[in-house]
């Protein structure tokens, strides 16, 4: 039997239609997985059902929860009902937890909001539930404050605050997308063992399949606020009815064709790297303890080869990658472009002119007071002067990328997320580099965006042969683009070989749980599928 | 695109009244402003006059329009100087952020906040003798580090951004960088902040020269028509009220553009819709 | 939390050592010879000489700046040129009329300000929001010592319901001076109380915002609790700042109210100070206002870490 | 004689009122709060307006009306040339510290003020004294080195009060004399307190109490007599709003004469103005009573001259130096200065600053233009004063019988005639009054001719009180406020 059936949900906010007929009955005990890319609307269906939409929203439809309609309950009784019987957790653990109060406090203030407990009770209560999601008393007490705790343990908190009081229905939106692969394995586990152990409903909202794959019993596909196909998870996943799904499905499967020829010129030669900053001091005439950030890093990328480079946040890849952009200066070994010149914040600019970069981040990435133009050309500055046929170039660069020379008169508001990218790829062309740096360049799309990118950036390294140092967390991503890989811990390479070598058969144990961390989708619900849908 | 906020509306008009005032006052006043009629002083507004005339006879129109040229000028080059000074300082700490250049000149900023304004406004005019000019130095030496602070704050969220990152890649220097990049994108802030600091700057134009330190006789200034009108309130109350409400009105005026401008331009409520 | 305070401590003491150089070597070279000032327009020159003599001003002015700040360190602030008291009694006398203003006025503008400010941001975008919006635009517009004197002409002269002005002393009890105080105290008040309920209405305002203010309402908070439980102590941080500012503000910023109430407080005696020429009075008030700055600001950023557990452990 | 017949009136006419007072207690305002209290070490008036007489007693005291009557001394006796003055003392005098007044204490006060240590704002006064010798207890004897007309007059100053050598060191803070009032405390920067002194030599005072408060700012003052805060004001600062007080019955304005002659000084040494038509110009551009009605709001009485019109040999000159534009322009164009610019330094009271803007205004009407700057007190001594970096200045010079200043080639105007330092010369040895009054004609004509200065008028002694205070000085033949005659009527 459902536990909560939602019918004909539909939203307007500010005349602006979000929602569109959105029906679906999430089952008792049962993991109710709700994908879609982003911008689909699965956010505000959850927040629709918790009525804590933003203001200007018009909604229509109805929400029954043994009997009642959620959406015609009063603000009181819904406060009643929040956290008490639906619990809500959100995809940024960083900012959802009040700074100036103990964690301790943020759970308890559940349980005496709804009358649940006294203060005391609260407090003992509260610490069941930290044990419960795996923050142990001894190294969490109640009295520690969120920003001494990571992403992954706040995340903890936040599911301890929602499930306190055992409510029936947990709602998590994108709850693991903002941490690491590991982390977010935990936290999936941590999640089904509730809905196991708890018998409550979880309504999961995430744009990955495979996480979805993994946990949930049913999946509803989102798309431009419509449910476009539900049903049960393994069903859905291996008959993909409707087009959407499958073009969702082909493009997180997607691997861009390439034949790489990889010669033996040597690009980037990273020499027994390491860098290390000072931390502040514990006491106040004690020494200053010092984080190695990057310890005795050693590797080398040739011309046409594409060189992957995975890890955790922390693993010190963020570090590296300024180091090898000449941004940092190392304190030991050397970074060396063509096998020769030293890399260095001091290089000089001709050298630096073989060197680019594409970042993650398409909106913060562009100088928004720029034309297009201005903004794809500024490498030009490592020029001794702007070369005469600037113009040209820039059109040429913006061609290549799939823009057309018109976007170059544009700002950069008037692009979506993808074409920023193209345009920060074609900032990297522009003085035709021998090495991109590509820093999680992919990481912030949409799958079938990432699809057309990855797919570019294959082209344009044979076209080019182009070397990449291709940076990311996401191990689909590095499998589908790389030659070689690393993988990066705590500052040091654990392993690195052909890619498909160590993916196939990893060596490191640290590689193997990363691996075996990384949710997928099984193979056999998809078999076939891909390739029809690719050609 | 965005409609003008109310707020901006109203204040730019009731500003663009008492700019227009002062605008006109250099070609034209309805009397000299140096022409005494002790016969007929303290005339209540009229038709003659119409916000009546001072205890030297003179017309208050008259100097309640070149008086709004005295704050103004005052006021705006006060900013001007807080900004010329303060910025660079800004730009200069924050792309040394953490460094000791940056160390130096917020606590050299901490040190200005220290000293108490009105006091040391004093002591320069104690020192230099009582000018306008020395009334915008006073006032310019306090807006430098609110300007260096507003600055640095902008700055230092643009230093994380990636597109600076491509900046430094592409070889550029941090001056460069400061000016190309960071500059034209706190222009939104500089501007808000230029305006609450001008119609501050009126403010402490009106109080030094109600001290007696700002622009000298003959030259009019609201501050010092409301000093010498302070004895004459209980029987000449128009003295008073008159330079009061000119005063009142130019910074509300400000103050709201002020509003205005930060609800347009401000990058911070734009992300947030 | 003791290293951060530690810290802050050092470099509050380099600001102060800077501090006194440019106050006292700046305030020296203003023109006009205490001496001279005090014996008119009669004197003769060998009689100012022999008063500069009596007064210790013709030593060198490096040595008298150690002498003030060796004075300083160990309590004595130097007589007065004109009264031939102790600096220190001076001062600490015009204290018992500044401090006390000061904190009244801060009082009333913290007790105006909060609700309004609240109000305001809960009741965002309302008519009420514009209203208080407008009402506070205008009270930072009025210019202090205007408001000043249409207060006493309402209340001192009209309805004489206040006196005019003066200061009776504590040892008149404590009432007839907090009567005496109360219109300096609403002149002042009124700008810094609109100041404060904007800053507190935007600061609200930007806390709602926040993530876990969304996680409070999921939690089964009413929109009221969130905002007396969550929002209010976050967003006192900035206001703690601006009062903070004001504190120091109002201790120096009385000098033009204090003399249109004539009260005997720091400003007025700076200013006497600085027209007769009793220099080391300047001086020393000067240099005291900067520290009780210096270490307001310290105590705020202390009283930060105290509510924001954050900056606790941050250099 | 003369003296002691003046006393017996003023005793005389104490008795005939008796004190049945209701209040003993007076608050009166001043404008400047002293900066100590030792009128013999230091120039501010206002250390005068709070202890001349109510505190400090010198051997001779002037009246209200400027005479000089005897003091500590009840009698003296001046020898024939005029060089010897025999004191002779009051008995049972005490200090407030209850020391009793000897002839050593006279010797003590005035050998302190001629030594050359001496911080004494006034020393010319005492210039003249050759030895002072205690003949007896009772009794002191002062030779001076050539006779001078103007000696008991002299000791009649503020700063020739008699003080014990025992408080003297303390009188700047804790004043100690023998005068009807004993200082009580100082609230500085608000007020000084005194109280009836009950082993007073004289006639006891009406009050019982009195408390001088400061109020620098003129509206305050207003705002304070308004509002009943302050009970008299005896050089009220605002003269603007006396009419309000006029029309007010709960008030009495008493308008009396000052000893100030307000004049727009000139430099000298300035090319243009040791022009003596440049001189004359400016005097005939100025509009005497336009600026007394301007700036003093009516109060105030043209002068020609260097001298109190309320002085008997006092000449009404004028008429030399009538508002006339014309003549000015006409001056001016044969001077060659048709565009002349003239700094103008004025220093804080109201005269000067609202009389500057006049005077500036008046100037320019006549083609001269002008660059006026406000200046602090201390400024203005150390520039004007003392620097002579002037062209013009508008000063009140309050000190009585002052003329003699133009007789000082070196003053801040730096006047140098031969002529009339010949006069003044012989005026200080001069003692029969009509030679003196002779003398005195000839100097006020003298500097009057010579255009030395524009001569603007005689500060008025503007005073507001409660209607039922009685007793307060109409006139300030010095800077003072005699509060032994004072009382309230009901």
């Amino acid at each position: 039997m459902s536990l909560i059936r939602v019918e004909n949900l539909s939203l307007d906010i500010h005349g602006t239609p979000i929602l569109r007929d959105v029906s679906f009955e999430i089952p008792q005990g049962k993991v109710f997985g709700l994908v879609g890319e982003s911008g689909s609307g699965k956010s505000m269906t959850s927040l629709a059902l918790m009525k804590l939409l933003p203001e200007g929203g018009d909604r229509s439809g109805r929400a029954v929860m043994d009997g009642r309609d959620l959406f015609a309950l009063d603000e009181d009784t819904m406060c009643g009902i929040r956290g008490n019987e639906i619990g809500m957790i959100f995809q940024e653990p960083m900012t959802a937890l009040n700074p100036v109060q103990t964690i301790g406090d943020q759970v308890a203030e559940a349980l005496i909001i709804h009358g649940a407990a006294t203060r005391r009770e609260a407090l003992t209560l509260a610490r069941e539930k930290l044990d419960r999601v795996g923050l142990d008393g001894a190294r969490f007490p109640l009295d520690r404050y969120p920003h001494e705790l990571s992403g992954g343990q706040r995340q903890r908190v936040c599911i301890a605050m929602a499930v306190a009081l055992r409510p029936r229905l947990l709602i998590a939106d994108e709850p693991t997308t903002a941490l690491d692969v590991t982390t977010q394995a935990q936290i999936l586990d941590l999640l089904r063992g509730l809905v196991d152990e708890e018998g409550m409903s979880l309504l999961l909202i995430t744009h990955d399949l495979a996480v979805v794959a993994g946990v949930a019993d049913h999946v509803a596909v989102m798309q431009h606020g419509r449910i476009v196909e539900q049903g049960t998870t393994e069903a859905l996943f291996r008959t993909r009815a409707h087009d959407y799904t499958q073009r969702l499905f082909a493009a997180s499967a997607h691997r861009p064709e390439r034949e790489p020829t990889v010669e033996d010129e040597v690009l980037l030669e990273v020499d027994s790297v390491r860098r290390s900053y000072a931390l502040p001091r514990r006491s106040l005439f004690g020494p200053t303890p010092v984080l190695e950030a990057v310890r005795g890093v050693s590797f080398t990328l040739r011309r046409g080869e594409s060189l992957g480079l995975v890890g955790e946040s922390g693993c010190g890849k963020s570090t590296l990658t300024r180091a090898i952009l000449g941004l940092e200066k190392v304190q030991g070994g050397s970074i060396r472009l063509y096998g020769r010149e030293p890399i260095s914040p001091t290089m000089p600019n001709p050298l630096r002119a073989g060197l680019q970069v594409v970042f993650q981040d398409p909106y913060g990435s562009f100088n928004p007071r720029w034309k297009v133009s201005r903004l794809v050309s500024e490498p030009f500055h490592l020029m001794p002067q702007t070369p005469a046929d600037a113009r040209d170039r820039i059109n040429e660069a913006l061609t290549e990328v799939g823009l057309t020379p018109a976007d170059a008169d544009k700002y950069i508001h008037e692009f979506s997320g993808g074409q920023r990218q193209r345009i920060a790829i074609a900032r990297a062309l522009i003085n035709r580099p021998d090495l991109i740096v590509l820093d999680e360049a992919v990481s912030a799309l949409d799958v079938r965006v990432r699809a057309q990118i990855l797919d570019l950036l294959a082209r344009l390294q044979e076209s080019h042969q182009l070397g990449y140092l291709f940076i990311s967390h996401d191990l689909h991503v590095v499998r589908a683009i790389t030659d070689r890989v690393m993988v990066m811990k705590s500052g040091e390479i654990v392993e690195a070989g052909e890619t498909e070598t160590v993916f196939a058969n990893p060596q490191h144990p640290y590689t193997r749980e990363l691996i075996a961390a990384t949710p997928v989708i099984p193979a056999d619900w998809t078999e076939g599928k891909t390739h029809e849908t690719l050609v | 695109m965005k409609r003008l906020p109310m707020t901006l509306i109203a204040g730019a008009a009731l500003t663009g009244v008492f700019a227009l005032a002062a605008l006109i006052s250099m070609v034209w006043t309805p009397y000299s402003v140096e022409g005494m009629n002790i016969a007929a002083r303290l005339q209540a507004p009229g038709a003659a006059h119409w916000f009546g005339t001072d205890h030297f006879g003179r017309d208050i129109l008259s100097m309640i329009m070149v008086g709004a040229r005295t704050s103004i000028a005052v006021a705006v080059i006060a900013v001007g100087m807080g900004m010329v000074l303060g910025v660079p300082l800004g730009l200069l700490a924050a792309a040394n952020r953490g460094g000791l250049i940056d160390e130096v000149i917020m606590r050299g900023n901490d040190l200005v906040f220290a000293f108490p304004a009105l006091v040391i406004a004093i002591l320069i005019t104690a020192v230099f003798g009582p000018s306008a000019v020395n009334a915008i130095i006073a006032i310019g030496i306090f807006n430098t580090p609110v300007f260096a602070r507003v600055t640095r704050g902008g700055a230092l969220s643009l230093w994380t951004l990636d597109y600076i990152r491509a900046a430094e890649v592409a070889g550029k220097g941090k001056v460069r960088i400061s000016v190309e990049h960071i500059l034209p994108n706190i222009a939104n802030l500089l501007i808000v902040q230029g305006t609450i600091q001008f119609s501050l700057g009126i403010l402490a134009e009106a109080a030094l020269s109600y001290v007696g330190l700002g622009a000298q006789p003959p030259l009019p200034s609201w501050g010092r028509m409301l000093a010498e009108a302070q004895t004459m309130i209980s029987f000449a109350p128009h003295m008073a009220i008159i330079p009061g409400f000119a005063i009142v009105l130019t910074v509300l005026g400000l103050n709201l553009m002020g509003d205005g401008l930060r609800d347009i331009l401000d990058p911070k409520l734009r992300r947030a819709r | 939390m003791l290293r951060f305070a530690l810290q802050r401590l050092v470099s509050l003491t380099i600001s102060l050592i800077v501090a006194s150089m440019v106050i006292f070597f700046v305030i020296e070279v203003i023109p006009g010879d205490p001496a001279a000032y005090m014996l008119g327009m009669n004197a003769q020159p060998e009689t100012i000489a022999a008063l500069r003599r009596d007064l210790g001003l013709d030593q060198a002015l490096f040595t008298r700046y150690l002498g003030w700040i060796g004075g300083m360190l160990t309590g004595d602030f130097g007589t007065s040129y004109t009264y031939r008291v102790p600096v220190s009694e001076l001062v600490l006398a015009r204290m018992g009329v500044s401090l006390p203003l000061t904190v009244y006025a801060l009082v009333l503008s913290t007790l105006i300000a909060f609700p309004v400010g609240l109000i305001a941001a809960a009741r965002r975008g309302s008519g009420l929001d514009a209203g208080i919006m407008g009402a506070t635009q205008l009270g930072i517009a009025v210019p202090n010592f205007w408001f000043a004197m249409l207060l006493v002409l309402f209340f001192s002269i009209t309805l004489q319901w206040f006196s005019a002005g003066g200061f009776p002393g504590w040892d008149r009890g404590f009432w007839v001076n907090i009567k005496a105080l109360t219109l300096p105290a609403v002149a002042l008040a009124l700008p810094q109380a609109s100041i404060l309920a904007r800053v507190m209405r935007s600061a609200v305002i930007e806390t709602l915002g926040q993530d876990y203010i969304r996680t409070a309402r999921a939690k089964g908070l009413s929109a009221r609790q969130t905002v007396v439980r969550h929002a209010l102590r976050n967003a006192l941080i900035p206001v703690l700042t601006i009062i903070g500012l004001q504190f120091s503000f109002l201790l120096a910023g009385g000098i033009i109210i204090e003399n249109v109430f004539f009260l005997p407080g720091l400003g007025r005696l700076i200013f006497q100070a600085i027209t007769q020429r009793d220099l080391i009075v300047v001086e020393s008030v000067v240099m005291l206002l900067v520290f009780a700055v210096i270490l307001v600001t310290f105590l705020v950023d202390l009283a930060y870490a105290a509510a924001d557990p954050r900056l606790r452990r941050r250099a | 004689m003369l003296g002691r017949l003046k006393l017996g009136l003023a005793v005389l006419a104490m008795v005939a009122t008796p004190a049945l007072a209701q209040r003993a207690d007076i608050s009166v305002g001043l404008v400047l709060e002293p900066p100590n209290l030792d009128p013999t070490s230091g120039a501010a008036a206002a250390i005068r307006e709070v202890t001349y007489s109510n505190i400090y007693e010198g051997l001779t005291r002037f009246g209200p009306d400027g005479s000089v009557n005897p003091g500590l001394a009840h009698d003296w006796d001046i020898s024939e040339d005029g060089t010897v003055y025999t004191f002779h003392l009051r008995e049972g005098v005490q200090f407030h510290d209850g020391t009793p007044l000897t002839a050593d204490d006279v010797v003590f006060t005035l050998d302190r003020a001629r030594d050359e240590d001496s911080t004494n704002a006034q020393k010319q006064l005492f210039a003249a004294i050759d030895t002072v010798t205690a003949v007896d207890p009772l009794t002191v004897e002062v030779t001076l080195t050539q006779p001078q007309g103007a000696f008991l007059f002299n000791m009649a100053w503020g700063d020739a009060v008699i003080m014990s050598p025992e408080s003297v060191e303390t009188n700047a803070t804790n004043p100690v004399g023998t005068g009807a009032f004993r200082f009580v405390r100082w609230v500085q920067g608000d007020r000084v307190e005194l109280e009836r002194n009950p082993d007073y030599w004289g006639e006891a005072p009406a009050l019982e109490r009195a408390t001088f408060r400061f109020i620098s700012d003129p509206s305050a003052a207003f705002a304070a007599m308004m509002a009943g805060d302050i009970d008299a004001f005896p050089n009220f600062p605002a003269p603007e709003t006396l009419a309000q007080f006029e029309a007010d019955p709960r008030f009495s304005v008493i308008v009396g004469s000052t000893e100030g002659e307000t004049i727009l000084s000139m430099n000298h040494q300035n090319e243009a103005l040791s022009d003596i038509r440049v001189r004359q110009a400016i005097s005939h551009a100025i509009n005497r009573q336009d600026i007394i009605d301007g700036a003093m709001f009516g109060y105030g009485t043209p002068i020609g001259t260097h001298f109190a019109p309320h002085n008997p040999d006092y000449l009404d000159l004028t008429d030399n130096s009538a508002h006339d534009p014309e003549a000015a322009r006409a001056l001016l164009a044969e001077a060659g200065h048709e565009n002349l610019t003239l700094r103008l330094m004025l220093p804080p009271p109201t005269y000067a600053r609202r009389g500057g803007e006049i005077v500036a205004s008046q100037l320019r009407d006549v083609g001269i233009r002008t660059e006026i700057t406000n200046l602090e007190w201390a400024q203005w001594l150390e520039q004007v004063f003392r620097g002579k970096d002037f062209d013009l200045t508008i000063i009140s010079h309050t000190e009585p019988m002052d003329i003699e200043i133009y007789s000082r080639p070196d003053y801040y105007f730096q006047y140098d005639s031969a002529e009339l330092q010949a006069i003044i010369a012989e005026l200080d040895e001069t003692t029969d009054p009509e030679a003196r009054t002779e003398l005195l004609h000839r100097a006020q004509r003298h500097i009057s001719e010579d255009y030395v200065v524009g001569f603007l008028f005689q500060l008025a002694k503007t005073g507001v009180a409660n209607a039922d205070i009685e007793g307060l000085w109409e006139n300030a033949p010095v800077p003072a406020n005699d509060l032994t005659g004072v009382r309230w009527t009901q």
